[in-house]
């Protein structure tokens, strides 16, 4: 077996070093009605050529992203990756490296963390970033129990357009709390969290662009909800949109929460993804994760260390402020060389093109009889309003080789006012031809 | 050499993408367009290229040398693993497009889940945990909504014990548990006099590891998962440790409910250097129903289909999506590749590698608990440098300069000193020998009296001992330029 | 543009520094007729996204091997290589390496051409090996020259077996030389070689398995040649029948040359490749390209270096045994650690189910109508006649999409002997359904 | 710490790959069935990363630092590059696969022939050679065949400069051609009188490299061109640096009848510590007919063929099959990442960034033809370094210990003791100003007398000095087994 290292003559030697005569020796605490020594109803090794063989065939059964017209968004997003990027992050010393609880040997993700770190503090224009959660989700459901901690209050309202999934983590995490309020759904970007802020809350949760689309006034938010002495946390889905957008800290946001996965990361179908949460510096003894800082070694050399532990679950266990402890090291690394060869300049660039191509796709799909685009603001992503249930549009066209976007009744099922309404995306990767795919499929499904 | 940071290489004009400059028309910003300076460093592909090839040379990974880390399961990472995982048909694919369209991804979460349950014999798997804690926190999840559901959503207790993992205690009251440990006994597992002793009417749960983390096999499992289900309340496994029992042992055999299985651990998914991991979470009949969405079921109309939504007591949502792909493609990759024959092999090579190690150190080493065989990691404490004026941190440091990451160390808290050594089945015989030796050649120079080279390493990393109190004191936690000298008075 | 790391003004500071006002002041030595500052007829620079998008097309443009039923071999073969070793071979440190000329901070590189050095020797069963030449054509032109260096004879004869292109190879680097002797092609294995020996002849050359798939006696040949004074020069062009056929240097060949492609290296449409080449002990310094060898360093530690270079073009210049000077290095790794990870277990069986699978592919051959099966000994590869020219055969089963084989006449035109013949391979990769595809669409085709 | 050979570490039973054991029946083996030991180690897969993991450790490479190598063009190397390559439709496709299934392999090879020729403005371009010496064979071999055609097959003499590259002088004598050489200029240049005095009606050929080796471009390049030509002669050039001047001058207006290019240096496709490369050779009017096969060109009946055998005096075929498709993509998708733009400013970046450091150096060090602007490297002579002890080799191992690869040393021959200098475009200004410091203080140590940090150099690298006199002596070629110690005699 190519995996093992032992031969069946090592293996006897090594038992005659230990001094026993079987293997199963060392099983001795095992109940014997639990311990297998047969065979196992699963099959057998298989030559590597046989296992990719049977990946290939699994692969081919979905359809790529890159295999036509593609306009799906709705948290995740398909951007090109350099190919650099991938290629370092399979660097061995890399991709097999543990976390870095031992600096000495593990400055290069260490000073890597404290890039990631300053860009997405940059980024988010806040003061202080950890070094990644699992992703953006889990990510909104750790800021709101960061905002009870820290206002010991225990009130908190998201609003109608957030993630519908990252609501549904939120409750979770929650267990149903009656203290939740999430507003209804609100496609048309109405803001009515404003008048949900009241002294008992502890945050208030706004997406933008929101899940629809829209772009939400911050500035608002924040003020309201500081003047209750309540936090505003801020989740953006689509980080490529800080290019072209005001940072929420700018708008004196408390909690940025984003999903990271545009920058440098595949769709992965789902995951492996990068969540990011920045915030203030006077906040950050409650942050969840890990946390990277500069400090010198015993010669005086710059170095950097895992840092603050006494927040983490390996040193404080149930006091700490979350229970993470494996993060998104790898995605966050991805996302830092992504990042670097971006850069303001590149990053502006790949904003600009993303909001260019989007406008492309509204104006065409305007014109399509029977869709009506909701939006009146976007970055790369709006709703549109069909003349039958999304659902059956979306299918149909996919038998057409075009993915059309996301039904909004795919993650709102049961709501009658919802049911007609996509959620499309474009990106730097949507071509004309993709488009006019679009609007003419559109033209015969709606017909 | 001290490679800088990109902020000290870099500025906000030099970019490695090349992409068109087009004008845009703010109409659709709302005024929302950005007027702070992002001032965010680029670099050229070259400077990427050489920045990042040069930090990575300052870290230790598996691919250069052995981590016997306890706990950590450092095992080989096959790069088939990584190239099947960038199949476009994964790794292109987005997790809400049609169902139509991604019939091969939930053929593939399926016969993971088939993999997985067979492995442990249970009735359920919830895939989509994103790591081991997040699992713990499903599991937990699942067995309040199941408590629930029997009318018992009062019990607020869980009980851990003391050498458990740090993310089960954190676990259980980031859920609002109340945590009430349970002693070990002097040779290093649980007693179910003890577990019986501490179950009562508010319990929901016990949180326990097996292989414990003492590298011990619970002798009494059986019986202890017999008292908590008698007392009303469920079994938490911790799986951190499944390497030492794949296809050897079916945690369903013993009575557990839930146990997480880290796929970066036991099946091998890149660690990464701290992530992304993957907390597939194995339910018994009794926790089934209550699974989190989604998961992968057979269509009435054929093919497979994906429930998206709770019905009933399910707990709901833990993350957008559906999970770890990437994980999950790499996992059935590497047990595709093994086989269930090779499962095991692994498995009893896990074992016997690092009682391979015990036997070898044990004269020099104090082992902690020598009543029983270790399963696939060996637990030493701190009384053989007793006197030495080497502690085990130093130990450990001095190690780096040997070529090894050290072992975990100061883990289990259950003994003073702790050194943890997990070698996995990775590792060639002659591995292990020459690290053996390594160590015995450390600890006859402890007893020698040569203690500077002990506490003054490592010499010959990339750097020498960090300023931890330092960093903690007055956190620097992300770059800022150097600030401009004062200018000088004027005159 | 994101290769070049100057930005205008720091173009601007070297112009500065250099102490000239334009950048045209360096190219003052061109005549200034031929310096152009314009716009080329060329496309302009290209975001990386669209150049992938321009590969992909091209790419998309060509069936590939694994699309489907494949038999196509006759001196290029698809084998299964293991993902390390493409891992591998990608990392920096030996990819972005230079020639070992510095062997201090290139030991890596010196100790993987050792190791390499060391494999061909024993596959080959000869004394040493040579760090590589470009493929097994170019070599077996190398090891003629080195023939008539080795025995001043000029006389040459190239078996009627040998690979065609290696023939025409050879006949371009003699320049039509008149002591060249081509032997007719041997489609049945006849060996007639032994009648031309003569005491006139260098080296007598000889391919087994043959370009017709049949093992020739390299015994009685060895024996012939020697007693004239000839060297006998082996040709191998499928390295893996090494895993199950005799070496060479064990029936007394004086020189081995091989394609080393199938071990490690994609059939990439031809190349890069990498040729091995073996030889005894005192041939050595007559032999053409690199050569690494074991030394020790200032402190007696053991290193090693590139080694009898006065063999070479950039010592000896016009008296070098070749003009070669970069070889193919990283095919030679990509070989080398392909074979590690076979080792003598692995090799054996790869070869063992190779030839497992070529007998059922002729067995099944041998039972379609039409169809006659020359070869009584083959490794993978081997012949059959068809009952109409080849070529059309092969293009008609291309548009059933197999991959048939090649037929002869694409080599050898214009022989009407050869039309009607097909070589064909099988590997570890050949399914029994693809072997049924094939006969089935035989059947069609020759119907 | 060492690596050990993987003779060393393996064996014949260990293996990292799983393949079924058949069962064979012999009777197509015709007897020939191995009977002697293969002997081959195998290392399983985990062996086999580590081994080549750390193996490739101790190299230097472009991706972890500068590669200032004269002649050489070490630039970066795009990743992109290495992606395209490996795309199923152009690695996993056989060179004899039907023409009608390898169309865009075709395209291909003819978009990268357009680039060339129009870069360099000639006729014909042959992309079979393998690397650079191999072009030169291949160009060669074309006039060979012309001048046969002319009925001037009896021209046996090659006109050569003494500061050419080794493979000039080797290939022409390669073909049995007699080398001539031809003398330099005091300033560094080719005189065109000393050329037409050289030429005679034994004169094939002259090989001449422009930029030549000094890094000068021959201002009479044109005029010298006129009197081979007149003497019924053609003009081969080294294309060896076209990197100077790519997207700038075209060859085919200075009027050289062929040239190779080297894909692995100007077009950035990989060295690969030694190869593969390719020198695709483009060709004048006049040698156009006599191109190798195989050759790509439009089909009668649509779509593209591939000419796979001579007609009339062409040369032949030089390589099985059709070339180096794996760096013709890789060499294209560099040409359209940097578009004809792009092209021309990285060759003047590449001029800019040798004539940046030859100011920053030229107080410290000698430079060795002052009177023109280098081209794309900068030629110094060792006079700087007399009296102090430490020669050019000193110099070069010393650069090692500050972390960069030498700069090319005593080539060309031309002048004593030559460093070489070339560092392409692809290196920063930051970069040249930290390699420039470092020249500089290392000229300063060796003028004030350190001349052991020179003679002992290198010390941080992962070996001392070599001993390659007793690598030559007593050549070691191959691993072999330590012997056995001999049996203690019999009392």
């Amino acid at each position: 077996m190519r995996y093992l290292p032992h031969s069946d003559a090592e293996r006897a030697e090594m038992l005659a070093t230990i001094g026993i005569a079987s293997e199963d020796a060392l099983f001795s605490a095992v109940p014997r009605a639990a311990y297998n020594t047969g065979a196992i109803d699963l099959p057998a090794h298989s030559p590597e050529f046989l296992v990719e063989a049977h990946m290939r065939a699994l692969s081919g059964k979905n359809r790529a992203a890159g295999d036509g017209p593609f306009f799906v968004g709705a948290g995740a997003y398909r951007h090109h990756v350099p190919a650099t990027v991938d290629h370092l992050i399979q660097r061995s010393e890399w991709l097999t490296a543990y976390t870095p609880y031992q600096p000495e040997i593990s400055q290069g993700t260490l000073q890597m963390l404290f890039e990631f770190q300053t860009q997405v503090a940059k980024l988010t224009g806040m003061d202080v970033a950890n070094a990644s959660l699992y992703d953006g989700s889990t990510g909104t459901a750790e800021a709101v129990l960061m905002a009870r901690r820290l206002t010991r209050k225990k009130k908190l309202v998201l609003s109608g357009g957030l993630h519908p999934h990252y609501r549904d983590v939120v409750k979770a995490y929650l267990k149903n709390d009656p203290d939740l309020v999430c507003l209804p759904a609100s496609p048309q970007g109405q803001g009515d969290i404003l008048d949900h802020i009241d002294d008992q809350t502890a945050a208030i949760v706004i997406q933008t662009p929101d899940f629809y689309g829209h772009l939400r006034d911050l500035q608002k938010a924040a003020d309201m909800a500081h003047a209750k002495g309540a936090l505003l946390i801020v989740v953006v889905t689509e980080v490529v949109s800080l290019g072209l957008l005001e940072a929420p800290g700018t708008f004196g946001a408390d909690i940025v929460v984003a999903e990271g996965q545009s920058i440098g990361n595949a769709l992965n179908f789902g995951g492996p993804y990068v969540g990011l949460m920045a915030t203030r510096k006077e906040f950050v003894r409650q942050m969840p994760g890990r946390l990277c800082g500069e400090t010198v070694d015993a010669e005086g050399k710059r170095g950097f260390v895992l840092t603050l532990s006494t927040r983490e679950q390996h040193i404080r266990r149930e006091k700490a402020t979350s229970n993470i402890c494996t993060n998104s090291g790898l995605c966050a690394l991805a996302f830092t060389i992504h990042m670097s060869l971006l850069g303001e300049a590149g990053l502006t660039r790949l904003a600009r093109l993303n909001h260019a191509r989007a406008i492309a796709l509204a104006d065409a799909l305007a014109k399509v009889p029977g869709v009506e685009v909701l939006n009146q603001t976007f970055f790369n992503e709006f709703t549109i309003r069909v003349g039958k249930p999304a659902a059956g549009v979306i299918e149909a066209l996919a038998q057409r080789n075009v993915l059309a976007g996301v039904p909004v009744s795919r993650l709102e099922p049961g709501k009658p006012e919802l049911e007609n309404l996509i959620v499309l995306a474009a990106t730097e990767l949507t071509t004309d031809a993709d488009i006019a795919a679009l609007a003419n499929g559109l033209k015969e499904v709606l017909a | 050499p001290d490679e800088p940071l990109l902020f000290e290489i870099g500025d906000t004009h030099h970019s490695g993408v090349d992409l068109p400059d087009v004008e845009i028309d703010e109409s659709r910003l709302g005024g929302f367009r950005r007027k702070s300076a992002l001032d965010l460093a680029g670099l050229t592909e070259p400077e990427a290229m050489r920045h990042y090839v040069r930090l990575s040379r300052m870290n230790y990974s598996i691919d250069s040398g052995m981590y016997p880390l306890g706990s950590c399961t450092m095992k080989h990472n096959p790069r088939l693993n990584e190239k099947m995982a960038r199949l476009p048909g994964f790794s292109d694919v987005h997790p809400l497009q049609p169902v139509s369209t991604v019939q091969g991804a939930l053929e593939l979460m399926s016969q993971l889940s088939h993999w997985l349950m067979t492995l442990t014999n249970t009735s359920a798997v919830a895939l989509t945990p994103k790591a081991g804690a997040h699992g713990e926190l499903c599991g937990m999840m699942a067995i309040h909504a199941a408590q629930e559901a029997r009318g018992q959503g009062h019990r607020n207790v869980v009980l851990v014990p003391e050498s458990a993992h740090g993310t089960n205690p954190a676990t259980a009251a980031f859920l609002g548990y109340t945590v009430k440990p349970v002693p070990a006994r002097e040779d290093g597992t649980v007693d179910v006099e003890a577990v019986k002793a501490a179950l009562g009417p508010d319990v929901a749960a016990i949180m326990l590891t097996n292989p414990n983390t003492c590298g011990l096999f619970e002798p009494q499992i059986i019986e202890i998962a017999r008292a908590v289900h008698d007392a009303g309340a469920f079994f938490y496994c911790d799986g951190a440790n499944f390497n030492a029992i794949m296809g050897v042992v079916r945690p369903g055999d013993l009575g557990i409910d839930a146990m997480h299985i880290n796929l970066h651990k036991t099946f091998s998914t890149p660690h990464g250097g701290g992530g992304p991991g993957a907390g597939p979470v194995v339910l018994s009949e009794a926790l089934a129903p209550f699974a989190p969405v989604p998961f992968v079921r057979k269509a009435a109309a054929g093919g497979l289909e994906m429930v998206e939504h709770s019905e009933g007591e399910a707990l709901g949502r833990i993350t957008a999506f559906h999970g770890q792909m990437g994980m999950y493609v790499r996992a059935l990759t590497y047990m595709l590749s093994h086989g269930g024959d090779g499962l095991a092999r692994a498995a009893r090579d896990a074992v016997l590698n690092a009682n391979y190690i015990k036997a070898r150190l044990e004269d020099a080493f104090s082992v902690s608990f020598p009543d029983y065989p270790s399963m696939h990691e060996v637990l030493f404490d701190d009384s053989s440098l007793e006197g030495t004026g080497v502690s085990t941190l130093d130990f450990a440091k001095a190690l780096i300069d040997e070529g090894y990451h050290p072992m975990t160390m100061y883990f289990p808290l259950v003994v003073h000193g702790a050194m943890l050594i997990e070698p996995t089945e990775s590792e060639s015989k002659q591995t292990l020998d020459a690290f053996c030796d390594t160590m015995l050649a450390l600890a006859a120079d402890a007893k020698a009296g040569d203690k500077d080279r002990f506490t003054g390493a490592p010499t010959r990393a990339p750097r020498r001992r960090l300023d931890e109190t330092r960093a903690a004191r007055s956190p620097k936690l992300r770059w800022q330029p150097e600030e401009a000298p004062p200018a000088a008075a004027a005159e």
